[in-house]
């Protein structure tokens, strides 16, 4: 099949006259990862041209194909089972549709470069990234969230920016799972998750970036899969965001030498783990070097600052191949590039190694050639490697030359046009039963134990391991108030001279999916919306980060459209755009696909930090209003989880009851109406009211019957149920008419629950009058701090 | 039950740039030296109870390529030695 | 009258010292460690010293060790004559680290080699929290703004941190009043070991100390992070208590008020 | 000029909690290993050239405590070998 090329570590492939399945072993036996369809592709494109391929050239097929770089299902046209068209494009017709019709002024780029920005004053842009390294980390779990994170501020390094915040995005199977239970090639949840969070810490401490925001839960639908999102945001001054590359600036790479790590990263991130996948993926695994990037990140701001480059990319997926690549395509044109001259850390490496090694801490840049000196110079002042690698062309051909031979010829728009991926969905609604089960007789007792358990507990002995307040700009932090409590949202004071800042904040409810992916979504989206809102956010944009099975079986991509439909429907509905996202395919194991796990970031604006609002309560006496919504919706609630029952109903999102919700918390912060806001969650009123009391110094005394409800006649329904929408709120009591004023004008579902009080305990009254819970703060705080001792 | 006295270093491959060894290289010409080569590994030691019947080298190689070391970047060297408590 | 702030490759807290610095009147300015070393930079054009946080060299070998070795190659004898007249030297958790490597802290002999250390975290791992710190000796460059015995909040954030010296030692830092602060509980009482009061296992609670001379002090918790009000985690309910300024101010703040009364 | 091949061990003094080593031991534990006491060092190799009169012993221990070990916490053990080219 192959032959000796006549260049040095280049081999010549023989394809011209492969039949079908000769193409199929050659795809297995050098990893390509692609389709047959696509081998075809580039069968016919190789005639064309009159020519045998050389391996480099099938190489960066391997990576610029890859379901990781082209998200080649998202982009692709979905039938349903008759094979009628579902939806083609679900990127353009349902996320990117979303974000041009609402068309705001102050989204300055969304969907195409490295991050979304979106404005943050007359001056200065908000780039955000989140990224998904599951794979990496389920074989690595320090290496593969270390880098990871590595990567995504690489990200928004790539749109000028420079890093403020990180947030980390975390789910891992029950960490008290059986060892026996778990199949062969798998890690154990508890190693995975000490890997995971000591890798995320390691490279955001060495940085110097804070860590504010994130979450972490837990299921058997990650046994097999786990995930890891890492997110970045960062600050550039507008006028500095662009791209002015012309055919002839000189190609710079810039950071970490070259070597055989990370090679087969793209396509190894969109293939299936097994049992084989420690061992054969090893490699795909990459070092992290927070350092190396510690100084890049000052080079490149100081390169952005005195105009020195005119172009820039981060070295992420498909190595130098994609970078390439995609930046000649933004020129409108072709590159040479001379691998030879990539400085490497091995002696050893292969040509197309070197094109595809996806080895940390490398960015790319391109660079007129009247400033290359003053670049270079820069480059070295920070103890950086670089080297002048080729330049950009006119015409629209990738060449790559190794040691004068030229080993790659393949036009730009060729290697950026995989065929179109045709894929069948479909969707069945799960059939559940509705269990019944008795009202609990001890509710303080069951309120304690969902605190401890590992999905409400605090996140403190997580959060701790990561600094969270290096920069010296977090306000808000994720732990928060004397108690350190629960944050709803980090706040971050991004400038010296400006009260204006930056709110952060997250929705994940992955577990609602085996009930409804739509309302799944759609309750994410709900939630990151709150969580942004309770503190003081407006003007919030968000991203998708999606993590599903394998799209080639029906059922997964069946509830993926779904999850995405929603998306549509709801960032419509609640009016905010969709700037940036990403997708993680073909988390399968031998137990199943992954529990299809959608993560909404939210990023808002307060205009002023003094502003901030927090969940501790402030003072006695107070009243405490409860608005939105409480419906019988405890399908896949964490009440549910502990009592081990399924069934029940999803909870919806009724957009006109939260947006009148959202706008009521908003107006009288602004007004300074309210001294402590918190949404209702996970557990429901009666875990955010806990939450409540254990941040603080003062008590609260509540009664269920006030709560507006419908078709609930029981007390642990009004406690636990999850319904959307919702936010609990300590007004001061000299502005309570104020308050309910602007309820009342906005049309908003709101009730008087009860009251603050100045012991630190917690009061429940139940329907029947009686009361059901009486706890002391320290009880709530031990058990609240008890939990996920890993 | 037996026991093991185990010792294991890590090293990075002969092949690959150790960035921590050339940092501590500078440093030593720094303070005078006249070092060359400077190369970082990692030690660990440890004892380890296994059943009668299985095979300890195997053992250790596989904790050293699943935890200790990565096979594909770093070479590793093992010594076990039995012990009675 | 500027104050240098020196950086080494994965040192990550100059700006924000540069800005605390600032806060206080005076000016600071970031300069890398080999632009001092190659001589292109003077540090007596400076009046006071501060080596902030970071991973200088990736913690390489150990938290300060290589950046340490960087300064004593070719500057530890200008760091000696620079402390001989009075200029102050602050060490902020990185920069702590590297004192101690120098032997500059403690500081009384003229040997190189380090008499006490800063070890990994008792826990294993790194620690970020506001922690509380009772004054222990105020008669210095640094602490004139606080009475014996007041309590301190600040941040601390750090993997090694685990301060250790033998029991002479510790008696001597006792005696010369070396001790600057020590970790304590919230109403002041000593933390005695008690996670997570004392965050890292350090001996005699101890989290910074000073020269005899009270010019050179090195601290694991961070002052530049407790600056203004809205750092604190206490905020917003301390805005109805109109306090500007966090702890950290008043030690940057007493640094350069010290500076402008001696050198100016 | 003679040539020497050195190497030195870094660890924590014995009476010293390791940290690290606790947790190497923890990950152990979770894949399902049966260990104990694990300690985590640091090794160091490289070549040094010295004038013919100079104590080689004396030397790298001269190195060790001024770079690679700070003695108030570590132990450190050295081999040094003498070679030609
Ligand atoms: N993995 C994590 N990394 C950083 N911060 C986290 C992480 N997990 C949770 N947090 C933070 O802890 C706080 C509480 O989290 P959580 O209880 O999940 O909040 P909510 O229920 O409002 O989403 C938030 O500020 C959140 O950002
Ligand atoms: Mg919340």
């Amino acid at each position: 099949m192959r032959n000796r090329g006549i260049r040095q570590g280049v081999l010549q492939v023989k394809l011209l006259a492969a039949d079908d399945e000769e193409l199929l072993k050659l795809n297995s036996q050098l990893n390509l990862n692609l389709s047959l369809k696509e081998l075809k592709t580039i069968k016919k494109y190789f005639q064309k041209l009159g020519r045998e391929p050389f391996d480099i050239e099938l190489y960066s097929f391997s990576q610029l194909w890859s379901e990781h770089c082209r998200h080649k299902v998202f982009r692709g046209l979905i039938l349903d089972e008759n094979g009628n068209i579902l939806v083609d494009d679900m990127l353009k017709s349902y996320i990117a549709k979303v974000t041009e019709e609402l068309n705001y002024s102050w989204v300055i780029s969304f969907l195409k470069d490295n991050a979304g920005l979106i404005s943050f004053d007359d001056e200065y842009s908000i780039a955000v990234k989140v990224e998904t390294h599951n794979h990496p980390s389920a074989i690595d779990p320090f290496g593969g969230a270390a880098t990871g994170v590595g990567g995504v501020i690489r990200d928004v390094l790539g749109v000028w920016a420079s890093p403020i915040a990180l947030i980390d995005v975390l789910c891992f199977g029950p960490l008290n799972t059986p060892y026996k239970s778990i199949p062969k090639g798998i890690k154990h949840p508890k190693y995975l998750f000490r890997g995971v969070v000591k890798g995320i810490g390691f490279y955001g401490n060495n940085m110097g970036i804070p860590t504010v925001a994130g979450a972490i839960c837990f299921d058997k639908g990650y046994i097999g899969n786990v995930v890891v999102y890492a997110g970045c945001i960062g600050l550039v001054p507008t006028v500095k965001y662009g791209f002015w590359a012309k055919p002839g600036d000189q190609i710079v790479i810039v950071g970490n030498s070259t070597g055989r790590d990370g090679i087969h990263g793209a396509s190894f991130a969109s293939s299936i783990l097994d049992e084989r996948s420690e061992e054969v993926s090893r490699p795909a695994v990459q070092i992290p070097d927070p350092i190396v990037e510690e100084k890049l990140r000052r080079a490149v701001i100081k390169i952005r600052d005195e105009d020195l480059a005119s172009g820039i990319t981060d070295l992420g997926g498909g190595g130098l191949a994609v970078a390439v690549v995609e930046l000649a395509d933004r020129i409108g044109g072709g590159a040479k590039i001379f691998l030879d001259k990539v400085h490497v850390r091995e002696s050893n490496l292969l040509p197309w190694e070197i094109w595809i090694s996806e080895s940390q801490e490398r960015m790319l840049f391109s660079v007129p050639k009247s400033k290359i000196n003053r670049f270079l110079e820069t480059v070295y002042s920070e103890n950086l490697e670089a080297s002048v690698i080729g330049e950009f062309t006119r015409d629209r051909w990738i060449r790559v030359y190794y040691f004068n031979n030229l080993i790659c010829e393949v036009e730009t728009d060729f290697l950026l046009h995989p065929p179109k991926i045709v894929r069948k969905a479909k969707w069945s609604k799960p059939i559940l039963v509705e269990s019944e089960f008795e009202e609990p007789e001890d509710y303080g007792t069951l309120i304690l134990k969902l605190l401890s358990s590992d999905d409400i507990c605090s996140r403190e002995p997580v959060i701790r391991t990561y600094d969270h307040e290096v920069q010296g700009n977090t306000v808000i932090k994720p732990l928060h108030g004397f108690f350190a409590g629960p944050s709803d949202a980090a706040v971050i004071k991004p400038l010296n001279n400006s009260w204006k800042g930056l709110v952060i904040s997250v929705g994940l409810k992955p577990w609602y999916s085996r009930l409804d992916p739509y309302w799944m979504a759609a309750s994410s989206i709900d939630e990151a919306l709150r969580n942004n809102i309770c503190v003081g956010g407006r003007r919030i944009a968000i991203l998708d980060n999606f993590t599903w099975g394998n799209p080639e079986k029906p059922d997964r991509l069946g509830s993926l459209v779904r999850a995405v439909k929603a998306c549509y429907d709801f960032a419509k509905g609640f009016e905010v755009p969709f700037i940036s996202g990403k997708d993680s395919l073909y988390n399968e194991s031998p137990l199943g696909p992954i529990l299809e796990t959608l993560l909404i970031t939210a990023v808002g604006i307060i205009p002023d930090i003094r502003m901030a609002v927090t969940i501790d309560l402030k003072a006695s006496k107070n009243p405490l209003y409860l608005t939105g919504l409480t419906l019988p919706e405890l399908g896949g609630s964490r009440y549910m989880q502990i009592i081990e029952h399924d069934g029940g109903s999803v909870p919806k999102v009724d957009l006109k009851i939260s947006k009148s919700s959202m706008n009521l918390i908003r107006e009288s912060i602004d007004k300074g109406y309210v001294n402590a806001v918190h949404d209702l969650s996970d557990g429901g009123l009666g875990i955010s009211i806990s939450e409540m009391v254990l941040s603080s110094q003062y008590g609260a005394e509540i009664w269920l019957d006030k709560v507006v409800s419908r078709n609930i006649n029981r007390d642990d329904f009004l406690l636990f149920s999850e319904s959307n929408g919702r936010f609990l709120v300590e007004v001061k009591r000299n502005f309570e008419d104020n308050f309910i004023s602007i309820a009342e004008k906005l049309g908003a579902v709101f009730s008087k629950i009860g009251y603050t009080l100045s012991n630190n305990c917690l009061l429940i009254h139940g329907l029947k009058g009686s009361l059901i819970v009486d706890l002391s703060g320290d009880d709530l705080r031990n058990a609240w701090k008890s939990g996920l001792r890993a | 039950m037996v026991k093991y006295k185990v010792k294991v270093e890590v090293w990075l491959k002969d092949n690959l740039v150790d960035a921590e060894g050339k940092m501590v290289e500078e440093s030593l010409k720094d303070l005078g030296y006249n070092v060359q080569s400077v190369r970082v590994g990692k030690s660990y030691s440890f004892n380890l109870d296994l059943s009668n019947d299985s095979l300890v080298e195997k053992v250790v190689d596989e904790i050293c390529r699943r935890l200790l070391a990565n096979p594909v970047k770093d070479k590793y060297f093992f010594k076990v030695m039995r012990y009675e408590e | 009258m500027n104050i240098l702030v020196i950086r080494a490759p994965g040192t990550n807290c100059d700006v924000e010292t540069v800005r605390g610095i600032k806060e206080c009147g005076l000016n600071a300015i970031t300069v890398h460690t080999d632009k001092l070393l190659e001589g292109s930079i003077d540090l007596f054009e400076f009046y006071a010293l501060v080596i902030p946080g970071g991973f200088s060299y990736g913690d390489s070998v150990r938290a300060g060790a290589i950046w340490a070795a960087k300064l004593n190659s070719k500057l530890l004898n200008s760091l000696r004559d620079f402390i001989d007249d009075g200029r102050p030297v602050l060490g902020i958790c990185n920069g702590f680290q590297v004192l101690v490597e120098l032997g500059l802290l403690p500081g009384w002999n003229d040997n190189s080699t380090p008499s006490v250390a800063l070890a990994p975290n008792i826990s294993g791992k790194f620690e970020c929290r506001w922690i509380n710190l009772r004054v222990a000796n105020v008669n210095n460059v640094f602490l004139r703004y606080f009475s014996k015995n007041s309590i301190l909040r600040l941040p601390i954030a750090h993997s090694e941190g685990r301060f250790i010296a033998s029991k002479n030692i510790l008696s001597i830092l006792e005696k010369n009043g070396q001790i600057a602060f020590k970790y304590c509980l919230p109403n002041g009482k000593p933390a005695d070991m008690l996670y997570p009061f004392n965050p890292n296992g350090s001996i005699m609670d101890i989290a910074g100390i000073m020269n005899p001379a009270g010019n050179v002090l090195g601290l694991m918790p961070h002052p530049e992070r407790a600056v203004y009000f809205w750092q604190l985690p206490t905020f917003p309910s301390n805005i109805a208590a109109k306090t500007y300024f966090g702890d950290g101010y008043w030690i940057f703040k007493s640094m350069c008020d010290y500076i402008i009364e001696h050198f100016q």
